[in-house]
């Protein structure tokens, strides 16, 4: 179980900005929120970067339920 | 939110933003240079539509830790510049209003629009923010979207 | 003197300088960047004296026609920025004000970066102008001074 | 018969901002300049650029009461 923020088109595919979401690494919190949000969410994930606690994760890192898991589409600020 | 430190202030936030507070305080008594640059919200976008306002969206905390890494390089590229202000606007931004001010103070000119120039380019790559173009009738996310890269990875 | 044209707003005078003044007037509804530079009076110089306050002295007539002819200059080589404009004061200037103001707007940030560097490099070579460091005490003309020369004949 | 107009470090070693000061040429109307107002002007001359009605101009260029000549020493703007 983590905390999952979902940020721009992610939040808006998702139909919400915070979730918690199960799983004991990253790759399985983001299968598990796939399933529950599906296809849009699924498309923009896949050209997101995914960060656990602000930063870069590979997809076998370890999470828990004080980590903070974002997925961070294409941005466009400025 | 907002960091304010010696030389150093940071903030995302939805308040309109006013360039002459940035550039009044980033400069000290041994500047002879302030640049400031505004990212304006504009009428034209790769849509067919005229625009009329953007919608910031981002986590504040997140988006304020990055433009703090942000000021953090440049400080270091360039350590006589004295000061580095940056703010940018969340929510509505309203046609020709700014969304973002970089006001950067040193004792020459070509620091401080190296600088500038700079963090507003990194700031575009590195910091997590999502632009919806707004129209009559419409919104979309902006398709002028790259992926986010850390500060540490631009070129030098 | 003022110059006030379509997209171009050029003065010299002893009022002083409101930067937010010329960065709102340049911004154009398809404009996405305004660059701001200020030069600003500061404490230190070549003199060992702490500088408190500059007098500009200039013929207002010809400083605000040459500026001009940087100001058309700078469009002749980035002809997509949509308004320039430059503001000098005279007279006295005290620490930490602004005594020239650059503003310029364009629908992206490179070219307004490229020209409010420009245009300020070019005035400080080709407007006549002459700058009295003053301290408690005394006062001296300032010892950076280079012989002026045509906007022109400056390298491109 | 030209107008004069010294400006910054030429005003301050004159005395003056405008001078009226016969000659035909340039070359004529500075050399009268110089003999008028004495050493620090000559030397501030002699590192300044003289221009005609705004433009450089040659030191043989023929001048009458309609020009304005003024003396630019080195600049310090901005």
């Amino acid at each position: 179980m983590s905390r999952l923020l979902l940020l721009g088109p992610a939040r808006e595919a998702a139909g919400v900005g915070h979730a918690e979401v199960d799983g004991d690494t990253l790759a399985d919190v983001i299968a598990n929120a796939n399933a529950r949000f599906g296809v849009p969410f699924v498309e923009i994930v896949a050209r997101s970067r995914l960060w656990v606690n602000g930063e870069d994760a590979p997809l076998d890192h370890a999470v828990g339920p004080t980590d903070e898991i974002a997925v961070v589409p294409p941005v466009s600020g400025g | 939110m907002v960091v304010r430190e010696e030389n150093e202030w940071v903030a995302v936030s939805a308040q309109p933003l006013r360039p002459d507070d940035l550039a009044t305080w980033v400069t000290r008594a041994d500047c002879g240079a302030v640049v400031t640059f505004c990212g304006v919200a504009r009428s034209t976008s790769s849509f067919e539509h005229e625009i009329v306002e953007l919608e910031y969206e981002t986590d504040v905390a997140l988006a304020e830790s990055r433009i703090r890494d942000v000021v953090a390089v440049a400080r270091d590229r360039w350590p006589v510049v004295r000061a580095i202000a940056i703010h940018h606007r969340i929510g509505t931004v309203k046609n020709r209003e700014p969304a973002v001010v970089v006001a950067v103070a040193s004792p020459h000119r070509r620091e401080a629009f190296d600088a500038a120039q700079f963090c507003i380019d990194a700031l575009k790559r590195t910091v997590p923010m999502w632009k919806r173009e707004v129209w009559e009738g419409g919104s979309a996310w902006s398709e002028d979207a790259q992926d986010i890269v850390d500060v540490g990875d631009l070129a030098p």
